[in-house]
């Protein structure tokens, strides 16, 4: 029951992220509206790919880093060179 | 030069010198080490072969001092080489304060350039020996690329942006000028000459091709019939900045930034004036993307570079 | 010749086309890129050929403006696309990589099999491109010339070429997950031959970098069909961001093209040198390097296109540090070959004249990162010359070698020594004679991409067309006696060059599913110097020579 | 061969584990897809943002918020269909799975409904479609609009993908054996999670510009 109970509380963490994203974007907060958004986003991804795409296991792992660094180097390297 | 067969481009800019410098220690260093390597393999290839008596005893297959110092000595002088390269390059950003500015416009398939005192050319360049030129390059349609080989210097000039390229002739002659960049059809054939001439020479030239209206003279024109002047001007209803002086001079943004108002600044204020707004005045100046062309473009940036004193130098980013 | 020695092999598996078409062993999918690539080359080279015999002359007389631009655009698509990076994984890789490791097909055979279709599907797309009227962006799509100037069908093109990504992207995950979950029993990573190596950092390359390919293709359509302005100036787009996005995929893609070259090469040479191969540890993690490296250096493709000086200074950076491994893996090749029992075998043959064109198109790589002398001979034939020494001399050149290498085992069948080595030599001077010039003309600065030229740079570019038929000849003798030997060669033992991967521990041609009894792995790769193996040696050549 | 797909395993176990793993690697490289669109938009905000920023507001904030807990309720249930299928509960799982692709369905409903309005009000700068915008900046505005049909309509791509894999895995249910049945679902079930991540950057991203 346990493993039910951890997907419901992802769940219901899930819509209570989506319910905060959205009330902080009627609140002008300077310049950090689209870092507080993309920080939620990145909190709700992490949710997802822990609970409910089980993100164990080296492997899979090793695939997630990589295209995250590879990812970082596709940014930041494009946001230099312009 | 020998029975016509060009071995080595004209040397006829004074960065031509500088780079064939470097360009021949890298084919020196690349001989000698190329050739070592090639001896070496020959070498153990005529020594190892199958059946030769060569001594095959002891132990060999890794050796971590000797991979060592091949890795150090070639990052190191992967190093040197770098640095050289770069301390060359960055000075393409650096023109001197005095230059020559001429203008030109890459369109398919054509170079069109304006001299300082306005004369036209199309697909040849004019430029004295001996005094540091400055073309800023736009392109009216896909990307080209300004090139002279006897210079070693070579821009793209990229639609939507503004790009330089200096130089200071040193030999008299007539050089190369191509497209390098591949532009359609008839990339080939997009190109002409740039001509080096002496000091009296080049102004005798000059005279000969008549006083054209210069290029800010034609940006004051179209300043006012595009209507800026209702707003930028002294006696304007609108509130609106002056632009007197301002290219090169910092302005304050309404988002507590301040930029340097160069030419990326003053194209961007034209064309998306809602970028970056000066801090203290209303967003109400509708953009003139797709209003003006390129050519046009330039002409109001250089009214807009004579209405500061100092007009060429400094403020290139 | 006898119908009873290929008995019990992956050849004997039926012979229909429906036991070929939908076929999902390895071996078998391996053939049909083969065919289909070897289809493609001749193809590209045709045109490279055409091209060569305009540039003969300073003036455009054989083929008018456009059709040369479409010439070199459709050349440089099929080459890069539809040969050079499936060719050796695809090929070779696909064959070999499940004996290598001792696994009896790749993880998802039906995948691969998928993959051939995929690639099938898509190259005739984009060749539908070229029938129908062509296309004359060149091979990199620059926008805005691809998106609103161009007026061939650069949407096909570019849709085909789109569609060959997803068949790269299928062989990537298909060898990534092979090589971590099918290795033998005992197959530790620092066991694996250099070859598996390499072709597992492609597929690392292949999986991160074709979507980004495919990313800034599909945002080309959109904008030639829908008009979003997204390389659009006067939209509000950024002519330079496709340059950023293109470059992101394509500067890794030549490491697509050149990796699985270095295993072949980290192969051949100590199988012939009857040596371990030098600093074997290097090697395989200098491979890693470079893949990953291979992704910081894009921008040197730009550094007179605008992009800021700052940027360009870290590219240039980066360009020598990836310049790093690929010296470390000259030199332990070189000296793999010390104190060794050196024989000249077409395979080795072919691996020394990659070494030495793969060194010299790699010296010329130092000038194009060198800031200063990259602004002058940029975009001209100076680059021409670089990659080709290192796509056609470094690439093709141990694709040839790997083709040599491996036949007995993929035919079980032996070819003429005598040709190979003739072919081998004449390539290896026809190419000299094509590319070498074009440093020459390149420095003297004749731009890349021109249809006519100034009369003073005809002499090297006469040197070049020249040396483009001998070139040619050399490509084309392999069709023929490697052909021949399908029929008539003379039966191959299971271990002809007496090697010591795990593939020649099976029979030639293996059978469907690769062993009879699965391997298990006791011995380092490259065992040459151990007990059993030092100084037996066994050529049918030799053999057939003495008799 | 004991009940694996591929010849090259021999237990389902291994096999499983290269699923999942190749799963990922495609994940990965379908990250690196989407990153690239995003950057795309990434520069072009930089660019515009104040133009952004407006036509931003056009855009129905609570049709996008509802479709975005429709897809994060999707999820749920297709990680309730993992979970009974682990367990071997085969109806359950079904279920789950019937109800994952209605969720899908009502997704791309209410994305249609919300393309119809902004085609409606002339907010689509297709198929030369007549653009109308009242706001500032309408040359930049259109470029949001562009590249806002041009990723929704990528991710909505990636999500019929998915709806068309689970329905056809639904329809063949009864020819699949056990262990292929947990398969299918472990993949299309990483599949589908990927997908909706993808929405959950895109909504703040094109939805939530300093509103």
């Amino acid at each position: 029951m346990s493993e039910l109970r951890k997907l419901t509380f992802g769940y219901l963490g899930l819509l209570a992220l989506l319910a905060l994203t959205v009330a902080s974007s009627f609140v002008d907060l300077g310049g950090f509206n689209v870092a507080l958004n993309l920080a939620i986003a990145a909190a709700k991804a992490v949710l997802i790919a822990l609970l409910f795409m089980h993100l164990t296991g080296t492997l899979p792992r090793l695939a997630v880093a990589a295209a995250g660094l590879w990812l970082i180097i596709l940014f930041g390297l494009t946001v230099i060179g312009r | 030069m020998s029975f016509g067969i060009p071995f080595f481009p004209q040397e006829a800019s004074s960065e031509a010198g500088q780079v064939d410098a470097l360009f021949y220690t890298l084919l020196a260093f690349s001989l000698v080490l190329g050739l070592a390597l090639t001896g070496l393999v020959v070498g153990y290839a005529v020594k190892y072969r199958v059946g030769s008596k060569a001594d095959r005893t002891g132990k060999r297959s890794r050796s971590l001092p000797l991979e060592m110092s091949w890795t150090v000595a070639s990052l190191v002088i992967a190093f040197i080489f770098f640095g050289w390269g770069a301390t060359l390059f960055v000075r393409r950003d650096h023109p001197p304060a005095d230059a020559l500015e001429i203008t030109g416009l890459g369109k398919q398939w054509m170079w069109e350039f304006r001299q300082p005192g306005g004369q036209r050319e199309i697909n040849e360049l004019h430029v004295p020996v001996g005094k540091a030129v400055v073309v800023s390059l736009a392109a009216q349609d896909v990307i080209h690329s300004f090139y002279v080989p006897a210079f070693r210097i070579k821009q793209d000039a990229v639609p939507g942006h503004t790009t330089h390229i200096w130089f200071i002739a040193t030999e008299p002659g007539r050089y190369h000028l191509f497209c390098a960049q591949y532009c359609g059809t008839q990339h080939s054939e997009m190109g002409g000459w740039v001509t080096a001439m002496a000091p009296e020479q080049y102004a005798a030239w000059l005279n000969s091709q008549g006083e054209g209206e210069t290029l800010a003279a034609s940006g004051e024109k179209l300043f006012r019939a595009l209507g800026c002047s209702g707003c930028h001007g002294a006696s304007s209803k609108v509130r609106a900045p002056s632009l007197e002086g301002i290219f090169g001079r910092p302005v304050a943004l309404d988002n507590q930034q301040t930029v340097i108002a160069d030419e990326r600044y003053l194209r961007d204020s034209i064309l998306v004036p809602k970028k970056e707004i000066a801090a203290g005045y209303e967003p109400v100046m509708p953009s003139f993307d797709g209003l003006i062309d390129e050519g046009e473009l330039q002409m109001l940036l250089a009214y807009l570079k004579s209405l500061s004193p100092q007009p060429t130098a400094g403020a290139r980013p | 010749m006898s119908r009873a020695a290929m008995q019990g092999t992956y050849l004997a598996e039926g012979s229909g086309p429906r036991a070929w078409l939908l076929t999902t062993d390895h071996k078998r999918v391996a053939w049909l890129y083969l065919i289909s690539l070897t289809a493609f080359f001749f193809l590209g080279g045709a045109m490279a050929v055409l091209m060569r015999i305009e540039l003969a002359t300073p003036a455009g007389d054989l083929v008018s403006d456009d059709t040369y631009n479409r010439l070199f655009s459709l050349h440089g698509i099929i080459m890069v696309w539809f040969f050079l990076v499936p060719s050796i994984p695809a090929t070779l890789g696909n064959f070999l990589l499940p004996l290598m490791i001792g696994a009896r097909d790749l993880a998802f055979p039906r995948l691969n099999l998928a993959s051939w279709y995929v690639f099938i599907f898509g190259s005739l797309f984009a060749l539908f491109a070229v029938v129908a009227g062509g296309v004359d962006t060149g091979w990199t799509f620059y926008t805005p010339l691809s998106t609103l100037y161009a007026n061939g069908w650069v949407s096909t093109a570019a849709f085909g070429v789109f569609i060959v990504g997803f068949s790269t992207i299928m062989t990537g995950i298909n060898f990534i997950v092979t090589v971590h979950t099918l290795r033998a029993p005992g197959l530790t990573w620092f066991r694996l031959p250099i070859f598996v190596w390499t072709l597992y950092a492609t597929s690392l390359v292949m999986v991160l970098a074709t979507p980004v390919l495919a990313a800034s293709l599909i945002l080309i359509v959109l904008e030639r069909v829908f008009g979003i302005g997204i390389f659009n100036p006067d939209l509000g787009g950024d002519p330079l961001l496709f340059q950023h996005l293109f470059w992101f995929y394509s500067h890794p893609a030549v490491y697509i093209m050149i990796l699985p070259g270095m295993g072949v090469v980290s192969e051949v040479l100590p199988c012939f040198s009857r040596r371990p191969l030098f600093g074997y540890k290097a090697v395989a993690i200098s491979s890693m390097a470079i893949a990953v490296f291979g992704f910081l250096v894009w921008g040197h493709h730009m550094f007179v296109s605008g992009q800021s000086a700052y940027a360009g200074v870290v590219f240039s950076f980066l360009s020598f540090c990836v310049a790093i491994p690929s010296a470390i893996k000259v030199f332990n090749w070189s000296l793999t070959l010390r104190k060794g029992e050196i024989s000249f075998e077409t395979p080795m043959l072919y691996a020394l004249f990659f070494l030495a064109l793969f060194t010299f198109g790699g010296l010329a790589g130092l000038f194009l990162a060198s800031l200063a002398v990259d602004v002058h001979v940029h975009d001209t034939y100076f680059v021409i010359a670089h990659f080709h020494y290192i796509m056609v001399g470094g690439m093709v050149t141990a694709y040839m070698a790997g083709l040599h290498f491996w036949w007995p085992k993929m035919t079980g069948r032996m070819y003429s020594e005598t040709a190979g080595r003739i072919a081998a030599t004449v390539t290896f001077v026809g190419f000299n004679l094509t590319f070498f010039p074009q440093f020459v003309v390149g420095f003297d600065g004749m731009p890349r991409r021109y249809h006519t030229y100034p009369p003073e740079f005809q002499f090297w570019n006469v040197l070049s067309s020249a040396g483009a038929v001998v070139l040619a000849i050399g490509y084309l003798m392999p069709l023929f006696y490697l052909g021949w030997s399908l029929f008539r060669g003379t039966h191959a033992t299971d271990n002809p060059w007496n090697a010591t991967g795990l593939e020649w521990q099976t029979s030639s041609p293996p059978p469907p599913h690769n062993f009879e009894t699965m391997p298990v792995v006791t011995r380092p790769a490259y065992a040459y110097d151990m007990k059993g193996l030092e100084h037996e040696r066994f050529s049918p050549h030799r053999e057939e020579a003495a008799r | 061969m004991s009940g694996t797909e591929s010849i090259a395993f021999d237990t389902p176990q291994r096999e499983r584990r290269a699923d999942t793993f190749a799963m990922w690697v495609f994940i990965g490289s379908e990250a690196m897809l989407f990153g690239a669109i995003f950057l795309v938009f990434l520069v072009a905000h930089i660019d515009f943002g104040p133009a952004f920023a407006a036509a931003s507001k056009h855009l129905s904030l609570p049709l996008g918020t509802f479709n975005t807990a429709v897809l994060i309720t999707s999820s749920f249930t297709m990680a309730l269909a993992h979970r009974a299928a682990l367990q071997r509960r085969w109806r359950a799982t079904v279920r789950a799975l019937a109800a994952t692709v209605s969720l899908g369905v009502c997704f791309l409903i209410v994305k249609g409904i919300e393309y119809g309005n902004e085609i409606h009000e002339g907010l689509a700068p297709l198929l030369g479609l007549p653009f109308r915008y009242a706001g500032p900046d309408p040359v930049h505005a259109e470029f949001f609009f562009g590249l806002y049909f041009m990723m929704t309509s990528l991710h909505a791509l990636h999500l019929i993908g998915g709806i068309v894999v689970i329905a056809g895995m639904i329809a063949l249910w009864r020819t699949a054996s056990p262990a292929n049945r947990l398969r299918r679902v472990v993949a299309v079930g990483l599949y589908w999670h990927f997908v909706d991540i993808v929405w959950v950057f895109m909504f703040p991203v094109l939805y939530l510009i300093n509103r």
